[in-house]
């Protein structure tokens, strides 16, 4: 398809939604200062139009649904169907309702709530966070106050170098200095410098295990030791526990805070960007601090009774993304116990199966090797690079001719040209080995005809872009009106 | 291994090949890693049994059935406010290429998305009269407060006029997210017709030291502020940033924030089409100025317009130099997820209705507000304040609310928001019919 | 001209461009060739004015309303049994590139379409062991006539046979379809375990002329016919066509119409993810065994695998000589359109169980059956005939069964259907519930 | 997208749906005699396997919502989406519940009856019928039993020589000779030769007005006098209702009997091909055998409790498509009155609008000219044909090319080389301008470069497909069961 903009439509004296009129003799109209005075520039289109337009768009769009999406660290699994029915219970609820009316809803919010704190080993987890970044940001904001309830300033808060870039932006958000603490010769952090580094000024510690190379930090205990012997606090990014669910706790390694995507681990349709969903969940002295309030159940009704102490406060308008927490709840009674135990087993043996589909692939290099990887693996494609100047970005085009979505290239930031990959347990074993082969097929081309490889995407509906064009000041165009109004001539030059 | 088959996982039939394709012999041998000491020593206990789809189903009923069912929407609003979602954006949500795509890092395969962030962006463009607009941020909260972040960021500064009429939720939210930052948030008065006080704001500001003025419209009485030209003014002659929250549903017939000239504007999209799922998901915007330290500001992720190889028109992400994954700690926001389908359903939703309805169904609101609000002074009721309003306002009762309330349950009927012993917001849309509103106002009529 | 904007008329604004384009200038020009006295004198009154989107769904919750809320789904069969309907049934059929599609008459545009059938008819093929399969028909009852018209085209002969035990609306139609063509129906008594008698059969048969011999399994009793080897065989020896009707449900378990040999098959995808839909659309399956004869005299689509003219495994519709549009009169149905999206949905059903999920769900159903009418039994009501059954069993209170009815119906639950004074046929299955069961023989035990 | 069929999908051991265990002590089996012997050949998928299996086949699907489908006498209007929900007030309705727990469905068929009868200007409808062709069936069994009914027996069904091919199937269905009308010059019934054919062996008529041609038989009232004259009946085939709602009636017109396609006129999706949902009407001796029963209204509530006197008994199982009705009822309580009575006018319109983007293509000819068009035009290639060898198939496929389906060809069959065109109220005028656009370029390509229209389509998902091997009995394949037991040797060439 070459689909036009909606601004392109050209009809006139058109209506998609036919407005409800009910009898009643109050019109009033603005007053005349707040009235607005230029005409809605807006297409006048018909349902036809706009169903058809976006059904056109839709197709031209790559989801779960229509094929692997291997993005490391971010955990696409499939989406049951189910979850779309189960929205139902949530859809029409007002957040304010009176609480005796919305007793369906508290009681799957009470369940979550429990349930996610026993799968992470904390406490008591708040669900008011939308997303991981917002659930960080309560973490971090969690642990400065904490320090200042103890009369402390602590400055510095500690990240990995191999952390997901959000880290060191919320630990920024809350005003902490960020400390980076470096990857070792395994591929896990370096224990004997981050002893060196840990002090009195040392706020906490964030950290994911996996880590984003997909490998289990086995001196994890040894770490929190060390950062709970400064009375900093451990925190736990929670974007990679789908390799773990069932086989261990950040709880039981020592972990004090941590957060939840819903839509990696517990399934939540990623919506094309979002609405994700979140939950920011605690233990020991930290939970005092959680977002409030939480569901509580008192003589078997549900309220939101339980109010942390000292919460650091609402972190989103309303209860969080309550209409996606529903869909995870769906999901989990759907897997069971038994389900939940067999995540993080089912999506590491995925993981090892696609490695043992790769070696020997010339070209592609296996960092730190010799380790079990667990939810995801990061591969680099630096000695094709050498050789012959493919980069990881020609890789993930050549795996979009091929029917797949590609992997996340160039992070970890520590590992150069790199695809981090991720399975998960819910694609079958027959697409993992044909994702196998077309990452060996396209590693092939790349050393028989470069300059297919480079020219790559041929197939989809658009080639590669024009990211100059795309970015630079006088041509950036981030709307319809930007591009009207310097067709017209009557905008300047972004300074 | 409590599980042989089951729906979501495709490789329990499938588990021997793959061992012996990676070459151990036990499933064990894929956590040697893991320290003996924080193995789970007995297995998690979630949820229960596995259940089969139809008792998902029958279990989620049995959850719905415990919520009180209405007779239409409640009167409430204060940051949610109920209205018809159409069965086009509802279909349009549901298309699984939308709902199960990732965020578009890879645009040749994801131009259907990037096109409709493109139009989603360019669509709010007109309603606010502002040139740039990101691809959405959580709600309302957020992205005031990430429009507040930003202004401390351009200005350095650490004071934050806003008025007392802000959203209470919103304000606890800018509260928590600029905490860290050391930002002050301080509350400007308003007077007896419920608009903001011009005069506080200017005496605030000559304070100095102010980073951005912030207006809500309509504010949280529901009032239609009529000052803005001079907030808007005050703000430059100060230095500070001028940010306009505004419900975007008003613009149909209300001024915008360009049109004032407002540096940023933010708000929250639910009700341009989203159920009301119990407060979230929302649907944040952020729009600022065309001016280049406000666009290399802010946060959240912006498509812009491209051409690919051979010239096509297309679309991708822009300006990521902003983004936490490549910026990390100087990044202008950490943001990574936002609410690109909730955005998508605001572009279905505005597309269907387009000017004429947008216009028509504020028009329509307006006239159901004034009637209930009407029909409830005729029955003793008062409204405090006499700016104008909107599709909420504040009504005080001779008796107590909590009464009130609870003579409108009665009728299966949902009241406003209580505020006060007396008074509560109540908040009237095309949701409301005139049949339901007169239903309410019988019920109130009686505890007068 | 009543109204100026309408959703579903995009050309209302365009009118005037689109008559000067024409060269007329009055609408009524386009009708110059009706004759006045044929005219519509008044506007036609239809369904009021115009309703919104919203006010059409209001409409419809309120007739909603007016359906009685059962518990759970009703213990009735006779031809339409409740099934639990998958979220991914409901998912795929409700891909709108499936439901606003026309018949594939463009192959190269309606692969996907096209390959569904295929996989539709392929599956069906499997169940039933029979080699081709057609792309679907109305109905069972439908599908019964289309088969006998068949035979009756194929023998020359007028009589056909089918038993006592027959699903009455499948007869009623039967006789419907049949009355023009003379064909005469004939019925055949069962025994006292309730099964079709073969000594009456084979009566019958040697009386000569007959065109079709036909079997439903289960019968309408619910019971399972266990002698169909000998239905085939005599059929056969006296030049008639072999019929079964069969629920393919019961497939899992049960042996399928081509192991026993059977010329065609016919049956329902009803309890194949499909909703009750208050009976229809259902959706007729129609099959043959692989002789030409056959083949060539069978109604309705078939869809064919071939290649395209670059070798690519392709599809499209095939044996179109025999269809209505060349053939008209000739034709070997006047059939158009079918249920292809029913049998979608009975494709996507049967793939998400798959061979294993079928046996469970059909040993799952048997066992909840058998404890209902176990059940029942303990409460003194009997079954009076012995013969096995599935789902459905026939079931004699000692009072009057608008009695036990009644009491079932203050439950919130729905009893069996009526068959005469004393009896009912009860259908359960696995959306009945072990407690709704039980409620339900509760209720029954109050009046016995 | 290449899909594979789902029987080449090759995991083990899955399901894509769990079945509910209920903890009842009655395991039983079917008797031996009874049970299934071989294993049943089916692939085993988990639910991502189905669901993205018919992602991928939807995508390559052509359907009203992609773009449009300008098929002649098919009617394909958009499907507004508040019918989806509609959908819900029929869902779990068993069929045989006692009629006071469904009292809202029956309102509903009780209003669409009456509404119908109304818009065709007739006494009664029966909804029973599940589409057009079997209310042809039920119409034409009408006519035969009331002949006999008066003891006679009439041999002969009138049917136009333009007519859908669905008439002469149905009559002789129903045990009739078909005795066919010729088309006069003015591509009407010959109303001359009418007079001569008509006899005492004439059960009846089946008529379509506006004919197959988008032409109004102007002497519609002398033809139904003629027919009336010997007592036969006059049938209307409601397939081509579009183009006169609200203009005039069929009732008025002096029709006895009229079938509606709900699919067509009022607006049920046509689901790939079916199920649609039929009504059949009837006037005057004709409403006695009417399908039955029909619902009734007394004091206030619904019943199955009319049954027509001489009624030709059930035509489906139970009570049509019922689920499909309500698609049509939430479309005319959109439509409401003013909507309807504009449905004619604007579909007229639209089809003359078309026209006059047509005028001076090179290559195309509009038989019977200088005469308005209502619901659909029919152009012919001959000229082209006689030319070049342009076919109305090749233009047909020039068209998908072009985005377009293609319009209904080769019919009706009294105009050669035959493109039968029906656009509907429902498309967007510019999408009219479009079609006509692409519709000349075909012809122009045709001129210039005849093979690659020829060679067309070249951009769709296949090319021209190979009939010969596709219905040869040889390799005719019309299940995976034919291709397995053919590749095994076990089955023979079809005889």
């Amino acid at each position: 398809w070459e689909e036009p903009l909606l601004f392109q439509y050209k009809g006139k004296n058109r209506v998609g939604l036919a407005v409800p009129r009910e009898d009643v003799n109050d019109r009033v109209e603005v007053p005349s200062s707040v009235k607005r005075r230029n005409p809605l520039e807006l297409p006048e289109l018909s349902e036809l139009e706009v169903v058809r337009h976006f059904i056109r768009l839709s197709q031209m769009s790559y989801g779960v649904d229509v094929g692997m999406v291997p993005l490391g660290s971010c955990t696409m699994k499939y989406n049951p169907k189910v979850q779309e029915a189960a929205s139902k219970l949530t859809e029409n609820a007002h957040p304010l309702q009176d609480e005796d009316t919305v007793q369906g809803v508290l009681e799957m919010l009470y369940d979550m709530q429990n349930w996610l704190a026993e799968i992470t080993g904390m406490e008591q987890c708040s669900l008011q966070v939308p997303a991981g970044s917002a659930g960080e940001l309560a973490g971090v904001l969690m642990m400065k106050k904490y320090h200042e309830d103890k009369g402390e300033t602590r400055t510095d808060m500690l990240v990995a170098d191999s952390a997901h870039g959000t880290n060191p932006a919320s630990a920024a958000m809350a005003g902490f200095k960020v400390v980076y603490v470096k990857t070792d010769h395994r591929g896990l952090v370096d224990y004997g410098l981050l002893k060196e580094i840990v002090g009195p000024s040392t706020a906490g510690f964030m950290l994911t295990n996996p880590n984003t190379l997909g490998l289990f930090e086995e001196n994890i205990l040894e770490i929190a030791d060390t950062i709970h012997s400064v009375d900093g606090k451990l925190y736990y990014d929670g974007a990679n526990l789908n390799g773990i669910v069932g086989v261990a706790r950040p709880g039981d390694m020592g972990f004090d805070i941590v957060h939840l995507n819903l839509h990696k681990t517990f399934a939540v349709p990623h919506g094309g960007g979002g609405p994700g969903a979140g939950a920011i969940c605690a233990k020991g002295d930290m939970v005092d601090y959680l977002p409030g309030p939480l569901v509580g159940r008192v003589d078997g009704s549900y309220s939101w009774s339980m109010e942390p102490h000292r919460s650091i406060g609402r972190i989103a308008t309303f209860h969080g993304n309550v209409g996606n927490v529903v869909r995870s709840f769906a999901y989990l009674l759907g897997l069971g116990s038994d389900g939940v135990n067999m995540l993080g087993v089912m999506s590491t043996l995925a993981t090892n199966y696609l490695m043992s589909r790769l070696q020997d692939v010339r070209g592609l290099q296996l960092p730190f090797p010799g380790r079990p990887r667990k939810h995801e693996v990061v591969y680099s494609v630096t000695p094709a690079y050498n050789e012959i100047g493919l980069t990881a970005e020609d890789v993930a085009k050549g795996l979009l001719d091929r029917g797949f979505y590609a992997p996340t290239i160039y992070f970890p930031p520590i590992v150069q040209e790199s695809l981090m990959i991720e399975v998960t347990e819910t694609e079958p074993k027959e697409s993992i080995d044909e994702f196998a082969r077309a990452l060996y097929d396209v590693m092939r081309e790349a050393y028989s005809d470069l300059k297919a490889v480079k020219q790559s995407p041929k197939r989809t509906s658009v080639s590669r872009l024009d990211y100059v064009k795309a970015n630079h000041p006088s041509t950036f165009t981030p709307t319809f009106r930007v591009k009207r109004l310097r067709e017209e001539g009557s905008l300047q030059v972004l300074k | 291994m409590g599980l042989t088959r089951h729906p979501w996982l495709p490789n329990l039939g499938s588990v021997g090949e793959m061992m012996s394709s990676i070459g151990i012999s036990s499933l064990d041998q894929l956590f040697s890693d893991v320290p003996q000491s924080v193995r789970l020593k007995k297995p998690l206990n979630v949820a229960g049994k596995p259940l089969s789809e139809q008792e998902i189903v029958r279990r989620l009923e049995e959850l719905e059935r415990k919520n009180t069912q209405l007779v239409c929407p409640p009167f409430l609003g204060a940051g949610a406010c109920p209205h018809y979602v159409p069965q086009a954006v509802k279909f349009v949500i549901g298309r699984s290429e939308f709902y199960t795509a990732y965020t578009p890092y890879q645009p040749e395969v994801s131009q259907g998305l990037l096109q409709a962030m493109f139009e989603y962006q360019s669509y709010m463009a007109e309603l606010l009269e502002m040139e740039v607009v990101n691809s959405s941020l959580y709600d309302w909260g957020s992205a005031l407060s990430e429009a507040v972040l930003m202004a401390h960021r351009v200005t350095g500064r650490r004071r934050v006029l806003v008025p007392e009429t802000i959203n209470p939720f919103h304000l606890q939210v800018l509260k928590t997210w600029t905490y860290g930052r050391g930002v002050v948030v301080e509350r400007i008065p308003f007077d007896h017709r419920g608009l903001l006080s011009i005069e506080a704001l200017e005496a605030e500001l000559s304070k100095g030291e102010v980073a951005a003025v912030y207006v809500q419209q309509p504010n949280f009485l529901g009032v239609l502020e009529e000052e803005l030209e001079s907030v808007v003014e005050l703000a430059k002659k100060h230095g500070a940033l001028s940010i306009m929250g505004v419900n975007p549903l008003v613009l149909g017939v209300v001024r915008p924030p360009g049109e004032y000239g407002f540096d940023v504007a933010v708000g929250d999209g639910q009700e341009l089409g989203l159920s009301l799922n119990y407060g979230g998901p929302m649907v944040g915007f952020f729009a600022v100025r065309w001016e280049g330290r406000l666009v290399r500001q802010m946060p959240g992720r912006i498509v812009g317009l491209t051409t690919d190889s051979e010239g096509r028109q297309s679309y991708a992400l822009v300006l990521q130099t902003r983004e936490q994954f490549t910026r990390r700690e100087k990044a202008t926001s950490n943001i990574t997820t936002n609410e690109a389908l909730m955005a998508l359903a605001n572009l279905v939703y505005l597309s269907l209705l387009g000017p004429n309805g947008l216009r028509e169904l504020d028009e329509e609101i307006m006239s159901r507000s004034h009637y209930a609000a009407r029909k409830l002074r005729e029955v003793g009721a008062s409204l405090p304040y006499s700016g104008e309003f909107f599709e909420e306002f504040l009504v005080r009762f001779p008796a107590r609310y909590s009464k009130v309330k609870e003579r409108i349950r009665s009728r299966g009927l949902h009241g406003g928001l209580q505020l006060d012993e007396n008074s509560a917001l109540f908040c009237v849309t095309e949701v409301h019919s005139k049949d339901n509103i007169d239903k309410m106002v019988e019920a109130v009529a009686e505890v007068m």
